[in-house]
């Protein structure tokens, strides 16, 4: 399916979704309180069939936490990235989405080890790298370590 | 016949009235326990450590390898370098371990495998004692060591062990009824259980030859049996180094550790000197009736020869098994014995009981 | 003494027999943790615990520059270190919109292939080596010296290559390279067949592993279980057909594909493929074009544009995904891997609960875990 | 009745897929020209490795104790682990302009990882990999060493 085929069933799904051009996927930036519904309709509409969610990230941005979802399809083989972007960097949360896709639940385990981004609902939120006692999130850009992390 | 040329009995009886004739009986009753008892625990030492080698050399040609070859030439030494390396090490004891069953375990491995060699007729008049049950007798002591096992997996407080010991246990217990079974087929066959003479009944051919479709089944099921009541590959469950660590023996170290590995060499040789001696003939040399002149030839090789060949010839077998296949899983293993190797021998016994009631084996 | 008499009570008080498989244990192939309760020797469930070797690769690529990622990448699944090379530089290449030489694209594809085999042989000998058979070690590892030796001539190393750059390779294959290949190719033909023989008609193989650890495809789909696992299952996720970079447009091949799923059929779609990728060798030696150009015209210093870039590559254990932020500087912004590894661990639990202790050996075998890879 | 030949028929045939596998460990047990293993250190003499090995790095000197280095750091630069560590001095060469050139070339054999990169970005080709790969030794300060040879020099002061 073209991006713009693609675009015109998301605006339907979703109609605040915003829209960033890019070479390769159709980015789609979702408001955290309506992805965990807009998600599961990806999933679950018939001729879009969103079922393989194939990279979970996190990126610290200076203001903000992006939790990025590149999902395609493994019938149609199209693919669409769904971004969610934190309130702030104080208390940054995101809905889990460990119930639509199950590989969902290991990787926001992992953005929380390395990132602090809270996935709310998510059944078991612990660190996956790290030990539990680990203070600070090392994957942000203001974690400091003055013994391990050599400056460049 | 030829053989009896190398009858080692007037040796043997020489040597004891030697000793009765220069000392009062109880001490001369004493020394010649003594002199038994020194001389199986070298050749017992000897024969573990030398198996130790020669798997680790059939292993590694199986492999495209060439195995030990750095101490000694082609690495004859590299076994007693080894034992004395674990003689060395330290004797690690596990805090919260039942010290006594834990420090017990392996004197109770290896004194079973011991045992069982006194029975075995090495050569013509060259055995310890001449049981008239010998073959119950070797099942009987040789049995005790999964006792062993079990108080080694027990006190060990450790998970692996415990449960590699009552792998252990489970499979040792029913592999039994195969070992037992499969041997009475030649004991229908030979009407006898002592060794001595079951070698003897074989002087004009093997019981294999001689006893033709069951008896090589019942070897091939004594072998796979016997193979199981060792702890090998593939029925190395108890041990099992890619599922439990090293299973009952996880937490031994040192010459304890040694006890275990040597015992299980020892167990291999005797279930192959007893699948040698009831199944291939013992130290009799290999006889074809009819061929006087073969026979003759046959007899100029000393039966002790000929009883460490086929003795090696079954060893080889087993790490030639064991070298190939992977290993079973457990239930697999229990599928094994109570639904394919029992009754067969079970099946092989009934047909056994008809050939020899209706003759129609060679006689 | 009282000391010990009160822990055999306290033993008592804990009704869960749990074992912990690892960090040090033979078959997790790597520092790896399963907590594993048992019953008997039936496995309740299973917690898979990672970590042990963290490194931290994401944070430090953020400090190095796009050609001194590579060799890090190197040490993320080191069995497949080739196509994680190939996946950042290809990733790098499409942000700076370099179409790279024909003939290194080739060259490429060779190299992924040869490396996928030398890897399917090591998890063979593992995989055997798992289930009790260690004379497979040996075998497979005898074999899967040609190809590191093909590897060493070429590349001047035998496992971590570091071989592609952004912009194409580091230098020229060897003048051997074709003949060498060519000879791997003929004298593993003759040898894969005793692979067979020795271990898949095996009937004590058969039964320990048919019918195990039976993984669906909506299963294989929801937990992004990829590669010869995944396509085991059915789940069609061969990134070489889906979405086909390098040389896999210009030549035609066979996706494995068995939908029963079970450990049998992961171990058999892996052996498939290694037949499969020497056809694709041949294929590609034979279409490889002459010629000694190995790279683009690269800037000294490579700077991304500003944007984000996903290149999605099929390792030997599935589909390695590599995430790039750039804020135009020569250090990435943020490098997200999504390694194979890691999404092919946890459903572990799924599969194995239920099934025997051993059985957990062969299906954590079956999914051929590398460790390095979940941990990054 | 189907039973019973099923289970027979399953003996038969899991035995030989046993004996199918014990030919081939057999086969290469009489087969001992097939064996692979080399008896490494008395075979050091045969052993090459190939041209292309990346055994540590080195900087090539000529017969006359000369190298092409002229000390500009881009290895230091692109080397990803901070394994080298260029040291530069100046000198004043006799037209009287101030030069740069190398004072030790410090290479951390204990770091590096063998990517290669400092050899490609060499801009004067002045690095390479030896074939050396016996690394080993008993004090960790001998994995750090100086590249340059003492009273080495540029090799295009010859030609000046």
């Amino acid at each position: 399916m073209e991006q713009e085929q693609l675009k015109e069933k998301i605006v339907a799904l979703l109609p605040e979704a915003e829209f960033m051009t890019n070479k390769q996927y159709l980015d789609v930036i979702v408001p955290a309180n309506k992805l965990h519904a807009f998600v599961t309709s990806l999933k679950e509409t018939n001729d879009l069939k969103f079922d393989y969610l194939f990279c979970l990230s996190g990126v610290d941005w200076p203001n903000y936490f992006t939790v990025v979802y590149h999902i395609t399809s493994s019938e149609y083989g199209h693919s669409i990235v769904v971004k969610v972007k934190t309130d702030g960097r104080e208390n940054p949360e995101v809905p889990s989405l460990f119930d639509i896709y199950a590989t969902a639940e290991f990787h926001e385990r992992e953005v929380y080890d390395l990132l602090g981004v809270k996935f709310t609902n998510h059944p078991d939120l612990r660190r996956i790298f790290l030990e539990d006692t680990w203070v600070g999130y090392p994957l942000r850009k203001d974690y400091k370590d003055e013994i391990n992390i050599i400056e460049r | 016949m030829g053989y009896q040329k190398y009858d080692l009995a007037p040796l043997t009886h020489s040597i004891d009235q030697f000793l009765y004739s220069h000392l009062s009986s109880t001490w001369a009753f004493l020394a010649e326990m003594t002199l038994i008892g020194v001389v199986f625990l070298i050749f017992y030492a000897v024969i573990g450590l030398y198996l130790v080698l020669a798997e680790r050399k059939v292993c590694a040609f199986m492999q495209n390898r060439i195995g030990p070859n750095r101490v000694g030439w082609f690495g004859v030494i590299q076994t007693i370098a080894d034992l004395f390396k674990l003689l060395l090490k330290e004797l690690i004891t596990i805090r919260k371990a039942d010290k006594l069953l834990f420090n017990i375990a392996p004197f109770i491995v290896i004194i079973a495998s011991f045992l069982g060699i006194a029975a075995i007729p090495f050569a013509m008049g060259l055995h310890a004692i001449d049981f008239n049950i010998g073959i119950f007798y070797i099942m009987a002591v040789s049995s005790v060591g999964v006792v062993g096992i079990l108080i080694a997996g027990w006190s060990s407080n450790n998970k692996y062990s415990l449960i590699g010991a009552m792998r252990s246990g489970a499979q040792i217990v029913s592999y039994e009824l195969s070992v037992g079974l499969s041997l009475l087929v030649i004991v229908i066959y030979s009407g006898t259980l002592q060794l001595s003479t079951l070698v003897e009944s074989q002087a004009d051919a093997w019981w294999i030859i001689k006893g033709h479709i069951p008896a090589i089944l019942a070897f091939f099921v004594f072998v796979t049996a016997g193979t199981a009541e060792t702890n090998r590959g593939p029925f190395d469950l108890a041990e099992a180094e890619s599922e439990l660590t090293a299973g009952f023996h996880t937490e031994y170290s040192g010459i304890k550790f040694a006890f275990f590995f040597l015992a299980e060499y020892m167990n291999m040789f005797l279930v192959a000197s007893v699948a040698a001696t009831v199944f291939l003939g013992g130290w009799m040399p290999l006889h074809i009736p009819g061929m006087e002149g073969f026979n003759n030839a046959m007899d100029f090789i000393p039966p002790i020869v000929w009883y460490f060949g086929k003795t090696a010839f079954v060893i080889f077998l087993m790490m030639w098994i064991k070298w190939t296949f992977p290993r079973l899983r457990i239930d697999q293993l229990l599928n094994l014995e109570w639904k394919y190797l029992l009754p067969i021998n079970l099946v092989n016994i009934v047909v056994v009981a008809l050939i020899v009631l209706m003759g129609w084996y060679i006689k | 003494m009282s000391e010990e008499k009160k822990v055999i009570v306290e033993l008592d008080e804990n009704p869960e027999y749990i074992i912990n498989m690892g960090p040090q244990h033979p078959s997790t192939h790597g520092v790896l943790r399963f907590e594993v309760s048992l019953q008997g020797e039936t496995v309740k469930y299973l917690i898979p615990h990672c970590g042990y070797i963290h490194r931290g690769i994401e944070k430090m690529c953020e400090s190095l520059t796009y050609p001194q990622i590579i060799h890090l990448t190197d040490r993320l699944d080191y069995l497949s270190a080739h196509m994680n090379n190939e996946a950042v530089s290809l990733c790098v290449e499409k942000a700076l919109d370099i179409e790279v030489p024909e003939r290194v694209k080739y060259i490429r594809s060779i190299l992924s292939e040869l490396n996928r085999i030398a890897s399917h042989q090591l998890w063979w000998c593992a995989f055997g080596m798992d289930l009790g058979g260690l004379t497979c070690f040996f075998y497979g590892l005898r074999d899967r010296e040609k190809i590191l030796d093909i590897f060493e001539e070429s590349c001047g190393s035998r496992l971590l290559h570091s071989f592609v750059v952004p912009g194409g390779l580091m230098h020229d294959v060897h003048p051997n390279f074709k003949q060498s290949i060519r000879d791997f190719i003929k004298y593993f033909r003759k040898l894969l067949p005793e692979y067979d023989t020795l271990l898949t008609g095996n009937v004590i193989f058969q039964n320990r592993t048919r019918d195990l650890g039976i993984m669906s495809k909506e299963t294989a789909i929801n937990y992004g279980i990829t590669g010869p696992s995944g396509r085991a299952s059915g789940f069609a996720c061969d990134v070489r057909k889906v979405e086909p970079y390098s040389a896999y447009p210009y030549i035609d091949f066979k996706e494995i594909l068995y939908t029963e799923g079970d450990t049998f059929h992961r171990y058999k779609a892996r052996m498939d493929e290694m037949w499969e990728s020497m056809v694709i060798l041949e294929k590609l030696l034979d279409k490889m074009p002459d010629g000694n150009d190995y790279t683009a015209k690269m800037k000294p210093v490579i700077k991304l544009p500003e944007g984000e870039y996903f290149q999605r590559v099929e390792t030997a254990r599935g589909e390695l995904g590599v995430y790039i932020v750039s804020d135009g500087n020569k250090t990435p912004y943020r490098l997200k891997l999504r390694t194979p590894n890691f999404s092919n661990l946890f459903v572990m639990n799924k599969l194995t609960a239920g099934y025997k202790i051993a059985d957990l050996v062969a299906i954590s075998g079956s999914l051929d875990l590398v460790i390095p890879d979940i941990d990054r | 009745m189907k039973s019973i030949f099923d289970y027979i028929a399953g003996i038969f045939k899991g035995v030989w897929s046993l004996l199918k596998g014990m030919t081939i460990t057999g086969k290469y047990f009489i087969r001992l020209d097939k064996i692979v293993t080399q008896k490494y250190p008395e075979n050091r003499k045969k052993l090459k490795m190939y041209d292309r090995f990346k055994g540590e790095l080195i900087m090539p000197h000529d017969a006359n104790n000369f190298h092409k280095c002229n000390g500009c750091g881009i290895c230091e630069m692109n080397c990803p682990n901070g394994s080298i560590e260029v040291i530069s001095d100046k000198i004043i060469t006799s037209e009287g302009k101030s030069k740069r050139i190398i004072g030790t070339h410090i290479y951390h054999l204990s770091m590096c990882t063998f990517c290669g990169l400092c050899v490609k970005s060499c801009p004067s080709n002045a690095l390479a990999f030896s074939q050396e790969f016996e690394h080993a030794v008993f004090d960790r300060n001998k994995l750090t060493k100086v590249l340059n040879n003492p009273g080495s020099s540029l090799v295009k002061d010859l030609a000046e």
